[in-house]
This record gives C-alpha cells, sequence and structure tokens, in this order.
C-alpha cells in the first residue's frame, strides 16, 4: 500500500502544482509588452512598491520616492487612499523594442470607483519589457508656505436645556435655488440647477427631490448625494445634479425640491483658483473640460472635487459634471483636473463654470 | 298574603334592577361618551393669521391634536408620564407629569372620555412656528380612587391650546381650560 | 338604552348637587396663590382635588375649612373639589399677574432696508407659565444704537401679542425688545449689508500674473459687505481658455491672482450681482 | 468512565477560557449572541428589525441561537452563548471518541476524543472566529453519523431515531454542515458499515444492499426533514442573489502566502503536520480505514482553499461564501481515529516519553492558536460600544436608521446593545437591499475591504438614506471620511478619544418600518421554532436514557499504560 500513499501525495502535489500554477500566471512575467505592464500593475495592485520600481528602465529622472509618491499619492491625497482594481492594457503601437501602451485603471477609493487612462512607453531591456517611468511634471519649487488669515466663522451652540422656547436661535442661512432644469438621460431623468447662499453666513446645504405624477403622488425621491458642494460661504453658488434612474420625463408632472439648510462653522480658506479652463477632445474623441487648481492661500487641500456647469446659449444649467483629483493641492501648485462633458451637449455649451469643493483630513 | 309576597318580590326585582343599573351606569355614560363622532377634531383656519395656515400644518396639527388627547387620557388612566413625550412639550408636559405623580403617589386616577372637537385656529405666528387654537368640547371625567369612582362629570369645555414646532413636529405646549362664560 | 342612560345621568348629577352643599370652593381663584375650602357636616372623610398638575387626596373632619397651597393651585384652569361617599365642586383658577414674556423674534439676521421682514411675537405668563389671556399691553420697541427706537404698543389677544416690522438702513445689531409694566424681554437682530451694490475691481500687473483687487464692496445703503462674501473673478482669454478665482472678501475688499494672458477680459461678481469688466492689455 | 473523564478534560481545557468570554468579541460570536437576541424577545417572529432595515432571520439555521436564547433567561446572552459553545466542545469530545471507536479500538478512540479537545483547528473556530454553529454541527454530525452507522449496519431502530433526531438537529445548526459537513462524515461510515455488516456476533448474514439501503432510508428521511424545516432557509439561501466575494485568506494559494498559511493550515492543523506521513501510510494500509483517509484527503484538500483548484471546481457558487477552515476543521477530525491509533502504538513502545511528547504536541497544537488570537484578536483596538449604545437609545435616536464603519467584530455587539435599527447586516445572513442588488450583498461596514463593488454598494445606500431614515453614521476607520463629507453628513460628535466618530446628515426624515419580505406560515414559523430545539433535546434525553449496549465500556480500560491488543470492530456507541 505504499505505492498507494505515493500515488495520494503525488496527486496532491500535483492538486497543488495546477494551483499555484493557475494563481502564478498572473503574477510576474514580462515576456510581451502587454504582459510586462500587466505584471506591474500586479505589482502595484499588491502595494510591491520595489518589485513594480524594479520593472521600471532606469533612466534620469527616475527616482523610486517619486515613483512610489506618484502612484501611491501623498499628502494624504486621494491616491492615498485608493486601491488598484482593475487594468486593462491595449497596444497602441509596437516597434521592434519599443511599445506604446494604454492602461485604463479602475481605482478602488473612498469615494467610489475612479477611472484613469494613462500611456506608457515600453522596451525591450534583453529580452524583458521594462517601462519607460515619465516622472511627474515638477512645479516650480517646492510649496510656498503662506499664513491663512482668513476669517472662520464658529458656531457656538447652547447648552441643551430642555425646554427653549422663545429663546433667540440663529437662524438658518437662507438658500435659494436661482435656477433648475430637468431633463431625460439614458433611461433616467436628471434635475439640474444651482443654489446660493444669500446670507452673510455659511451655510450646509442637500439638495432633495421628488418626482411627482399627474396626481401629486411622489414617484421617486433621491439627493444630490455628492453632486453639489455642500458648504457654501456667503454669496456662493454651487451646481446640484439629481439622478433618477429607470424614469421618464412624461411621466413626471413636477418635481418638489427641497434644500435643507443649516448653520454651520467654517472657514474662509482655502481660495482654490481654477486656470487655463478649456474644453478639449481627449485620445478616445470624448470631450473633456481641463484645467488646473491652485491655492492662493497657505493651506493644503487634500482632495479636492471639481464641479462643473455647463450653460447653454440662454444661460440655462444643461449639465453638471463632477470629478475628483486624485493629487493633493499643495500652496501655490498647480494641480491638472478634467470632468467629462456629454458629447451630445458639447455643441450646446456656451458656457461653464467651475466650483472647487475639498476635503481636508484635518477639517471638523 | 299573596299580594304581599308579591309585592315584596316586586321590590326586591326592582331594587336589584336599580342596583346592577346604578353600578353599570359609568359603563353606560362612557358609552354614551363614545357615540360617533366622540373624539374626532375638526379644524378651522378661518381667520387664523397673520399668518396663512398651510394645509400641511392643518393635517399636522389635526394628528397631533387627536395623539394629544389619545395619549394625556391614557396617561392620566394609567398613570403613565412616559406616553407624554410624544405629543407635549415644556410647562404642559410638566404639569401632566406632576399630576400623575401625586396620583401615583395617593393611588387615583382620571378617567377622560372626550366628545367632538370644534377647534379654530386662532393665531398662527408669523414665522411659522407656533400655533394657537381654541377649542370647544364635551367631555366626561372620573376621578378614581384605585377602582373606586369617587367622582364623575360631564362638562362643555373650552381649551386655549399652544402648539409649538419641536424639531419636526408639532407639540401641545399650553393647554388651558377657560372658564365658561 | 339611551334614555335609561341619560335618567341615570341626571340622578346621579342631582345627588352630585346635594352633596355638593357639604363643599365650598373659591370663587376667585389665582394660580400660585393658595385658598381655602370650607367642609360641612361631621364625622371624617377623604377629600380629592383634581386639576392641571394636581391629585391630591386628603383625610380631613367634616365641618373644617381645607387649605390649599399655592403650589396646589399653581396651574390655571378648571379644578374638581370631590368627597368620598358623594359631593363635589368645580372651580377655576385664573393666570395671575404677568411675571414673564415669552418673546419669539425673527429673523436673528435680516439685511438692510428691507419692509416687514422682523416679526416679533410675545407670550404673556404669569410666574407659573400660565398664559394671561386678558388683554394685556405689550410694548414693542425696535431701535439701533446711535438712532432713536421705534416704540409701538400692542393688546394682546389670547395671550399673545404680534408685531411685524422692517429693518433699518443702517447695519448692526438691532435691539427689539418687548415690555410690559416693568417686565420685559430683550432679542437682538443683526442688520446685515444686503446685496453688494456697484462692484468694481482694478487690475495690476504682477510678474506672469495678475493682481486684482475690488473697491469696498457696498450694499445700495452704503454698508460694507461682511467679510468672507465670495467675489468671483474671472478671466475670459477667448480660445486660451479662462480662468476663475472664487476670493473671500477682507476687510472690505476681495483680491486675487490670476495668470496674465493678453487680449483677457477681466470679470467680477458676487452671487448673483456682476461687478465692472476689464480688457487686458498685458500689463501696459 | 473514560466518556466521563474526556467530557470533564474538555470541561476543564475549555471552561476557563470561555468563562473569560474570548469568543465574545469574534465576529461571528458577537453575531451568533445577536442573533440569539432577537429569539430570547420573540421565539416565533424571525422578523428581526435591527439588521438591514429589517430581514428574517430564518436566512441562518436558529439551532445554536435559540439554545442561547433559551439558557439567557437564566444569564446575560453572552453567558449563555458560552455555555453553550462549552456543551457543544464537550459534545465535540464525545462525539470524537464514538466516531473513532467505529474505526478504531476503544484505547485509541480515547485518545482521539483528547485529541479532538486540543485540537487547533477547533480553537480557532471557537476563539479567532467565533464558529458556534459550525462547532455545535459538527458534534452533532459526529454522534449522528456514529448511529447511521449503528442503523445501517444492524438496522437498529433506537439508532435510526437517535441518528435521524442528531442529523436533524446538526442540519438545524449550521447550513455548511448540512451540505458538506454530514457527507464527508457518513459516507466513510456507511462503508464501513458494508465493511463491517458480517462481523457482529449475530451468525445472521447482511448484504451490502441491505446496509446501502437503510444509510439511504436514515439519509433520505433526513433531508426530506432538513428540507421541510429549514424551507425557509433554504429559499433564501438557494435564491439566485449575488454576493460580493470578500477576500478570505482562506481561499489564497497558502504556498504563496505565508500569512494566510500559517493562519488557515499550520496553526490549525498543528501537531498534526508531523503525522501526515503516517497518516498517509497507515491510512491506506489497512483496507478497513481507506474511507476514513479518504474523506480525511478530500476535506484536507478543500481545506487547503486556492491551493489546488478542487475546492473551487467542487463548492461552484459555494466557493466564494464560506471560509474553508472549516474544510481543515473537519480534516482534522477524521484524522484523529488514525492519530488516536498512533498515540496507542507510541504509547506502547515509548511509554512515559511518548505520553509526554503527545502531551506537549496536544498542549501546543492547542495553545498555539490562543497565542495566535492574542496577537491578532478579531477586534484590533477594542473600543466600548455603550456610548454609543447610549446615543442610539436616547431622545428618540432610534426612530431613525444608523451605520457603522469600520466597527469590525464589534459590529454586532452594538447592534445587540442598541434599540436602533442600522441598514447593515452581517453578510452570513445577507439580505440584499434593493440598491445594492446591482453590486450584490455586502457588510457596509467593511465595504472597503470588498473594493469598487463594496464602495459603490455603500454608496448606493447612503444615496437612499432619506427612504431608509439613515441619520447617524459611526466611523471608526477614517478612509470612509471623505465620501461621508462630499454625500452631505457632518461630523457631530466623537467617542472614545476620537476613535469612534458620529456623522449625521440633516435632512432624513424618521424611519418608515419595511413590512416583512417574503413573511412565513404559520406553519412554518412553528417547525422553525419548535423543531430544531425539539431534535435535538430528544435527540440527547434518548442518547443519555437510552445508551447502547455498555459491553465494551463495561471493561475497564488501562491508563495510559498499554494495552496488548486493539480492539478494532467494535460497535459504535
Amino acid at each position: 500500500m505504499r505505492l498507494g500513499s505515493i500515488v495520494m501525495i503525488v496527486l496532491l502535489l500535483v492538486l497543488i502544482g495546477a494551483g499555484t500554477v493557475q494563481t502564478k500566471s498572473l503574477h510576474i512575467s514580462a515576456n510581451t509588452p502587454e504582459t510586462a505592464l500587466q505584471s506591474f500593475f500586479a505589482q502595484v495592485k499588491a502595494k510591491h512598491w520595489d518589485d513594480a520600481f524594479a520593472m521600471v528602465q532606469p533612466g534620469s529622472g527616475v527616482e523610486k520616492e517619486s515613483f512610489i509618491k506618484d502612484l501611491g499619492g501623498n499628502n494624504e491625497s486621494l491616491k492615498t487612499i485608493s486601491a488598484l482594481q482593475d487594468v486593462k492594457t491595449k497596444i497602441l503601437r509596437e516597434s521592434g523594442n519599443e511599445s506604446d501602451l494604454r492602461a485604463d485603471l479602475q481605482w478602488s477609493t473612498a469615494v467610489g470607483a475612479l477611472h484613469e487612462s494613462r500611456d506608457f512607453k515600453l522596451v525591450n531591456d534583453e529580452g524583458q519589457w521594462k517601462i519607460v517611468w515619465t516622472p511627474p511634471a515638477k512645479n516650480d519649487g517646492p510649496p510656498k508656505p503662506l499664513p491663512t488669515t482668513y476669517l472662520r466663522w464658529d458656531v457656538v451652540q447652547r447648552g441643551s436645556s430642555r425646554d427653549e422656547w422663545g429663546v433667540q436661535n440663529v437662524e438658518p442661512p437662507r438658500m435659494r435655488i436661482i435656477s433648475m432644469n430637468a431633463i431625460e438621460y439614458q433611461g433616467g431623468v436628471t434635475i439640474l440647477g444651482e443654489v446660493v447662499n444669500e446670507d452673510t453666513v455659511p451655510g450646509f446645504v442637500t439638495i432633495n427631490a421628488i418626482l411627482l405624477d399627474k396626481d401629486g403622488n411622489s414617484i421617486a425621491e433621491e439627493s444630490s448625494f455628492d453632486k453639489i458642494s455642500h458648504t457654501l460661504l456667503p454669496k456662493e453658488i454651487s451646481p446640484f445634479r439629481v439622478d433618477f434612474a429607470n424614469r421618464k420625463l412624461a411621466d413626471v408632472k413636477s418635481v418638489r425640491i427641497s434644500p435643507t439648510n443649516i448653520l454651520v462653522p467654517a472657514a474662509a480658506d482655502p481660495v482654490v483658483g481654477v486656470f487655463n479652463q478649456r474644453i478639449e477632445k481627449d485620445p478616445n474623441g470624448k470631450s473633456i473640460l481641463r484645467g488646473e487648481l491652485v491655492t492662493q492661500g497657505g493651506q493644503t487641500v487634500n482632495i479636492p472635487h471639481v464641479l462643473a456647469t455647463f450653460y447653454d446659449q440662454s444661460g440655462k444649467v444643461i449639465w453638471v459634471s463632477d470629478g475628483y483629483v486624485d493629487k493633493a493641492l499643495l500652496p501655490q501648485q498647480a494641480v491638472p483636473f478634467a470632468v467629462d462633458l456629454r458629447d451630445d451637449l458639447a455643441g450646446q455649451v456656451q458656457n461653464y463654470r467651475i466650483t472647487v469643493n475639498y476635503y481636508n483630513s484635518n477639517r471638523s | 298574603m299573596a299580594i304581599h309576597k308579591s309585592s315584596t318580590r316586586s321590590t326586591v326585582i326592582l331594587l336589584a334592577i336599580v342596583i346592577v343599573l346604578a353600578s353599570a351606569a359609568p359603563s353606560i355614560l362612557r358609552a354614551f361618551a363614545d357615540e360617533p363622532g366622540a373624539g374626532t377634531i375638526q379644524i378651522s383656519t378661518t381667520g387664523a393669521g397673520p399668518r396663512e395656515v398651510e394645509e400641511t400644518t392643518q393635517k399636522a396639527i389635526e394628528r397631533q391634536y387627536t395623539a394629544a388627547w389619545k395619549n394625556m387620557t391614557a396617561a392620566l388612566k394609567d398613570n403613565r408620564a412616559d406616553l407624554l413625550d410624544a405629543a407635549f412639550v415644556g410647562s404642559m408636559r410638566d404639569q401632566l407629569a406632576r399630576r400623575i405623580e401625586q396620583q401615583k403617589k395617593s393611588g387615583t386616577s382620571t378617567r377622560y372620555a372626550d366628545g367632538a372637537h370644534q377647534v379654530n385656529v386662532v393665531f398662527y405666528s408669523p414665522e411659522g412656528t407656533a400655533l394657537e387654537l381654541r377649542d370647544t368640547t364635551e367631555i366626561e371625567q372620573q376621578t378614581l380612587d384605585g377602582s373606586k369612582v369617587i367622582h364623575s362629570e360631564k362638562v362643555r369645555q373650552q381649551y386655549l391650546v399652544i402648539f409649538t414646532l419641536v424639531e419636526d413636529r408639532w407639540k401641545v405646549r399650553i393647554m388651558q381650560a377657560l372658564p365658561t362664560s | 338604552m339611551k334614555i335609561l342612560g341619560l335618567f341615570l345621568a341626571i340622578i346621579l348629577t342631582f345627588a352630585s348637587a346635594a352633596f355638593a352643599q357639604d363643599l365650598q370652593v373659591p370663587q376667585n381663584a389665582v394660580a400660585g396663590e393658595g385658598a381655602s375650602i370650607s367642609t360641612s357636616g361631621s364625622g371624617s372623610a377623604t377629600f380629592y382635588l383634581t386639576g392641571p398638575g394636581t391629585s391630591l387626596k386628603r383625610d380631613f373632619k367634616r365641618g373644617e375649612t381645607i387649605s390649599l397651597s399655592a403650589d396646589d393651585l399653581a396651574y390655571a384652569g378648571r379644578y374638581t373639589a370631590a368627597l368620598d361617599g358623594g359631593g363635589a365642586q368645580s372651580f377655576f383658577v385664573t393666570a395671575a399677574k404677568p411675571a414673564k414674556l415669552n418673546f419669539m423674534a425673527r429673523p436673528s439676521r435680516v439685511p438692510v432696508a428691507h419692509p416687514d421682514v422682523i416679526s416679533g411675537v410675545v407670550f404673556v405668563l404669569d410666574r407659573n407659565d400660565n398664559l394671561i389671556t386678558t388683554p394685556t399691553t405689550v410694548n414693542f420697541q425696535l431701535g439701533i444704537a446711535g438712532s432713536a427706537p421705534t416704540t409701538r404698543p400692542l393688546q394682546s389677544k389670547n395671550g399673545i401679542a404680534w408685531i411685524k416690522a422692517g429693518s433699518g438702513n443702517r447695519e448692526g445689531a438691532a435691539q427689539f425688545t418687548a415690555s410690559v409694566g416693568d417686565i420685559s424681554a430683550k432679542r437682538v437682530v443683526q442688520q446685515v449689508a444686503s446685496d453688494p451694490c456697484n462692484l468694481r475691481m482694478k487690475a495690476q500687473a504682477d510678474g506672469k500674473n495678475i493682481q486684482l483687487q475690488t473697491e469696498p464692496i457696498k450694499d445700495c445703503s452704503g454698508n460694507a459687505v461682511p467679510d468672507g462674501t465670495i467675489v468671483t473673478f474671472s478671466e475670459s482669454a477667448g480660445g486660451r481658455g479662462r480662468s476663475t478665482v472664487d476670493a473671500r472678501v477682507k476687510h472690505g475688499v476681495a483680491r486675487a491672482t490670476l495668470p496674465s494672458v493678453p487680449g483677457a477680459t477681466l470679470t467680477v461678481a458676487s452671487g448673483v450681482v456682476l461687478g465692472n469688466e476689464i480688457r487686458w492689455s498685458g500689463g501696459q | 468512565m473514560p466518556l466521563a473523564a474526556i467530557a470533564l478534560l474538555a470541561l476543564a481545557v475549555h471552561g476557563p477560557l470561555l468563562l473569560m468570554q474570548l469568543p465574545a468579541v469574534s465576529t461571528g460570536g458577537s453575531a451568533q449572541i445577536f442573533l440569539a437576541q432577537h429569539y430570547s424577545q420573540s421565539w416565533f417572529n424571525p422578523w428581526n428589525e435591527k439588521w438591514f432595515a429589517g430581514f428574517s432571520q430564518t436566512s441562518y439555521p436558529p439551532l445554536t441561537q435559540q439554545w442561547v436564547a433559551l439558557i439567557s433567561r437564566v444569564m446575560s446572552l453572552t453567558a449563555a452563548y458560552m455555555v453553550v459553545q462549552l456543551f457543544a466542545v464537550i459534545l465535540l469530545a464525545l462525539g470524537a471518541f464514538r466516531f473513532a471507536r467505529l474505526w478504531v479500538d476503544e484505547r485509541s478512540a480515547s485518545f482521539a476524543a483528547i485529541g479532538s479537545i486540543f485540537l487547533g483547528s477547533l480553537s480557532m473556530l471557537v476563539y479567532q472566529s467565533g464558529q458556534l454553529p459550525a462547532t455545535a454541527a459538527t458534534a452533532l454530525a459526529l454522534h449522528g453519523v456514529s448511529y447511521l452507522y449503528g442503523w445501517s449496519r444492524s438496522a437498529k431502530v433506537l439508532s435510526l431515531i437517535k441518528g435521524f433526531l442528531l442529523l436533524i438537529a446538526a442540519a438545524t445548526a449550521d447550513h455548511v454542515t448540512a451540505l458538506f459537513g454530514i457527507i464527508l462524515f457518513a459516507i466513510p461510515a456507511v462503508v464501513l458499515a458494508i465493511t463491517d455488516r458480517n462481523d457482529s456476533e449475530s451468525s445472521e448474514r447482511t448484504s451490502s444492499a441491505a446496509v446501502l439501503i437503510r444509510a439511504a432510508v436514515m439519509v433520505g428521511l433526513v433531508a426530506i426533514s432538513a428540507t421541510i424545516v429549514l424551507a425557509p432557509f433554504w429559499s433564501s439561501f438557494l435564491s439566485p442573489q449575488q454576493q460580493i466575494p470578500l477576500p478570505d485568506g482562506s481561499r489564497d494559494n497558502l504556498l504563496l502566502n505565508f500569512s494566510s498559511a500559517v493562519r488557515y493550515w499550520l496553526i490549525p492543523m498543528g501537531a498534526i503536520v508531523l503525522a501526515l506521513p503516517y497518516l498517509f501510510i497507515s491510512g491506506l494500509a489497512e483496507r478497513r480505514l481507506r474511507p476514513l483517509f479518504f474523506a480525511f484527503y478530500v476535506a484536507m484538500v478543500l481545506g487547503l482553499g486556492g491551493t489546488t483548484p478542487v475546492a473551487r471546481v467542487v463548492l461552484g457558487r459555494f466557493y466564494e461564501s464560506f471560509s474553508m477552515d472549516r474544510f481543515t476543521f473537519w480534516a482534522t477530525l477524521l484524522a484523529l481515529p488514525l492519530l488516536g491509533e498512533l498515540a496507542t502504538r507510541l504509547i506502547e513502545r515509548y511509554s512515559v516519553k511518548a505520553t509526554i511528547a503527545l502531551a506537549v504536541a496536544a498542549v501546543l497544537t492547542f495553545s498555539i492558536p490562543l497565542a495566535y488570537v492574542t496577537a491578532h484578536p478579531p477586534s484590533t483596538n477594542p473600543f466600548r460600544t455603550e456610548p454609543i449604545a447610549n446615543f442610539l437609545n436616547r431622545d428618540n435616536h432610534d426612530r431613525f436608521r444608523y451605520l457603522t464603519l469600520g466597527f469590525g467584530s464589534q459590529f454586532a455587539e452594538l447592534a445587540t446593545r442598541a434599540n436602533a435599527s442600522t441598514v447593515d447586516g452581517d453578510p452570513s445572513v445577507a439580505r440584499v437591499l434593493p440598491e445594492v442588488a446591482g453590486f450584490g450583498a455586502a457588510h457596509f461596514d467593511m465595504a472597503r475591504n470588498y473594493g469598487s463593488a463594496g464602495m459603490e454598494s455603500l454608496r448606493a445606500v447612503l444615496k437612499h438614506a432619506s427612504q431608509y431614515g439613515l441619520k447617524f453614521i459611526f466611523v471608526r476607520d477614517r478612509y470612509y471620511e471623505p465620501l461621508l463629507a462630499f454625500a452631505g453628513w457632518r461630523q457631530i460628535e466623537s467617542y472614545e478619544n476620537g476613535n469612534v466618530t458620529l456623522w449625521s446628515k440633516e435632512d432624513v426624515p424618521p424611519l418608515k418600518k419595511i413590512e416583512p419580505v417574503n413573511p412565513i406560515s404559520w406553519f412554518e414559523r412553528m417547525t422553525w421554532g419548535l423543531v430544531p430545539m425539539l431534535c435535538s433535546i430528544l435527540a440527547i434525553t434518548l442518547m443519555i436514557f437510552f445508551p447502547e449496549r455498555r459491553r465494551v465500556m463495561a471493561e475497564p480500560i488501562p491508563f495510559p499504560s498499554a494495552e496488548t491488543q486493539a480492539h478494532r470492530m467494535q460497535e459504535a456507541r
């Protein structure tokens, strides 16, 4: 029966071998440009920076530290709380020892899935394909720390005595919806608009929308969620977008919009400038609104969020789109951003407006 | 003799019927109080001002005032102050809680049976956070010591009620019986 | 059955009335003041008093006077005094003199020079929070430091007096006072600048950038808009893109830095108010 | 009295640890306590409003939770859980003895039972994962399978009744054991019954077919009854509900992932790893033991998870539904009879030295998992959930729903303490909210661990916060803060020195109760509420009051001195 034992052990080893080969096949291999890039991103996904950097063609300006910062993020940016989820690679050009590839990266981030399209050049280095890493564009000098002298509003809460009848409380700030538009898009109904804080104190606003049928009954209820800048300083305007999936505009008789606003503590800093805004076509032919974000104060912005409002000739809001920027904004340093624009609307857009919302990890 | 016997029997039967009916009187009176329309509240907003009463506010007040009477009746009957929070606030809640506390101590309780309410909104504050109404209703009130009915009466009563908006609900803050003119 | 019930109720009412002669209840009781109830007859009995916030049970000897403390009659409303074995009388306790004004002034912030934007509602209460339903004169006074206040006396109705007033032309903390006799309640209504009026900016070259600065931003009544107000500077350079900065007002003016693009158009706005426009020639 | 001694040893070893309530903070343990709390309050109504905005507890077999609920009448829920777990461990040791007795002599079976108390895999399941249902169901299944052997081989009606009741009880304790565990133990037992059919003292000859038919009758009866009793469970379990697979180390390739290999294989196997060559040689050496070896082999290969392709192929859609460590647990249990025999042989040959070595091996196998649990506690930086529960229980805060993010195993602990309802729930009892149906069931508390799909499903439910009355979110992992801030929640409070923050949304209306989804019939409520408990009580009563022949047990067993001849072919006890 020793034979039987040997057979069982061999069978076990074969099964383990099969399982390991199957798993291993997903790991390091750099025989072709595509597998090399896949392997590279497998290391990035596992955050094995050393192994990933080993697949980068050594060259001037390629430093491991900046390489890790580029892929793993820094300054508590969105990248630092992102994980690479999926990679799709495509060969753009192949010639002998050089190849151009495009990687469509899907990141899982704290604010949802993010897509990134990035082009890479690979060179064949003694049979192994290596990635030619383009270091991120350096800004002019190190960040300049500037003192923050803007004011801050604090809300002093009254002690929670049981009965506060007749005691004067501070009202929530006055907010006003200055425009609203309902459209049908991708099999659903979308409500677009803008809200302004007309008051002299900051406010926190959320927009709830209810679709009503011809009998006044509620069909669906949704909120603006993250398609709005919730904290509005005095006279600040934010766009909002409320999406209702699987609804038809024809079924909707009216829309009930209910903004909820409260007085909140807020700081007037940071001020973010949006420079060089322009509508372009990306390599895939899609319309994109691009620009650069620059903080004008001395504060770092960890996660910027860009909201774009698009207007037609009559000044009507025809679309609102948004995008998160995966790099932190350091004082006075420009960080590029790109926001999608619906191709079918690109021709109608006469004007647009960018609002920058942000999250700071030290924000209370 | 036969006549005498017969009249004695009749007297006993009659007395028995009277006793039975007398003991059932509170129930009968309550049955009357529970006639159709008892406890129903109809709110008129005619003459309310300075702010016009919104339809949703009117419905909310109707609902909350009905709940207030229901909760107050149950709280005073069973001596349960925890039932008050849903519909009362401030001094009215404290007032009822104090009464329940005293009832508990003395082993007494109060039963209310309210009839139909005719309610007029007399004031609705400009900013929409306070509302005053005048209610005319007929109530039957019984004071009980343990299970023994000490006193029972049925009166027509007028109340001045102030509702205030607390968080997201209208609650009774003042409910004051007015002297009958 | 209904007739029988009615008959019994009448009998019970008459019976109660007969026993009620045993009790002499106060006729003009005032909330928060003591009172007494005199009784007749002999022997011991139990006395019950139910009313708003009160439920008393006391043993006593018939013929004695039952005294009720200020606390027993703290609340205004209908009270019922009853004896075990029958006998009951009801009486009303009215609210005492005004001791507290519940003053709801709205809003706490208001733009200047707007009519009927301030409202004040006063609930006239005694010291035990009973609503004083007899008409009472309430004086409302609204004014800002340095100017004569406006005073209006109004009669309360059902315990409530209310007023609507417009905001003044000057920003600052307006004192809003309601008083009855020597009792008063004070609230502050912050009168704030209205929307900017005549928003103007100037531009200055600063190397590769343009420094933009507004003139002191004021509303149409001449009040400076509060610091922190958003002012949007825009630079539009046709096909070369556009730049914007949402600056905050600080010490009455707003500043921003934009890239210098010759031929660009510079505009300024705050909320829905638009300011002047500058065509940037490159700093010359 | 070896049985009593084994029970006492199990009590002595596990009693103090369970008294310390070690499993209370484990993910599985706290979830079981939560589910038991509902039975303690509402035995016959499985609709529990505190998770998933309302879900039916028929989505998890009820037996152990009902036992905990019953015992919690006289003590706290946590203490009741520990009592039931202790009972399960003792029952497991006795079951290991009974099962081993089918294969090996009494002395070896005693060693096997002692070994079961010190199993690393058991320690991991009890103290790390809090798998009370799995351990209890396996214990019941071991006894049940032994009676299956007795009935199949000798047609004893009492064995049929006991086995039937025990296997039903096992199925109503844990569905994975019902689907896979019972099969792994039953097949070798039935094959053994066929082998042993004519070895009894009786001169009557029995055919293989008769044994098989009897086995089929019992298994069929169990299958039908379990299907009827657990009907509400099967309908939800087998519905094509998508579940996002949670990364689980037990499905890793253990050769390529050392930490997973340690956690899911080396520590559960413990000193058994050293005995593997013996198991392979001895298990195949004798024809009678081969079925046992093959069952062990299959369980071990399945327990290797992603190291071989077998588990993925064999388990199909269930592969990603549960952790593979229970297959390793079953493998170690299936190895015990052979290990018991090995212990007997070693002690025969090396006496005291062997005894000491075996004792050290057993103690190490048992203590290393405990050290691992201490080093890798189920809840890192445990915190007090009382202040959070107090917040939810006061000022009508339970008019709204809440959500926790990053609470880990303390998620269920908070759910047990709080009166308020959450939109989340343990994935083992997953009800998929309509909003997240497109992404699959996920435990929002650990949404980030599910990757993009998890975060998208979290976004989807947050978008409908108003519909669910979801106002309060307690965050223990700052990872989620940007999403909440951008979505309109504001931080309003912090607890435990800022370790946990409370976020609130202003415009959320109070919750609307959700009516039971697919409410079950009165009959189903009754069978669900009564049959599992009755089966387990009746089975244990029968086992105690109607024990099988004590022919062998009457003989004194020399311990630890050697026995000259091993008795292998004795009946189940």
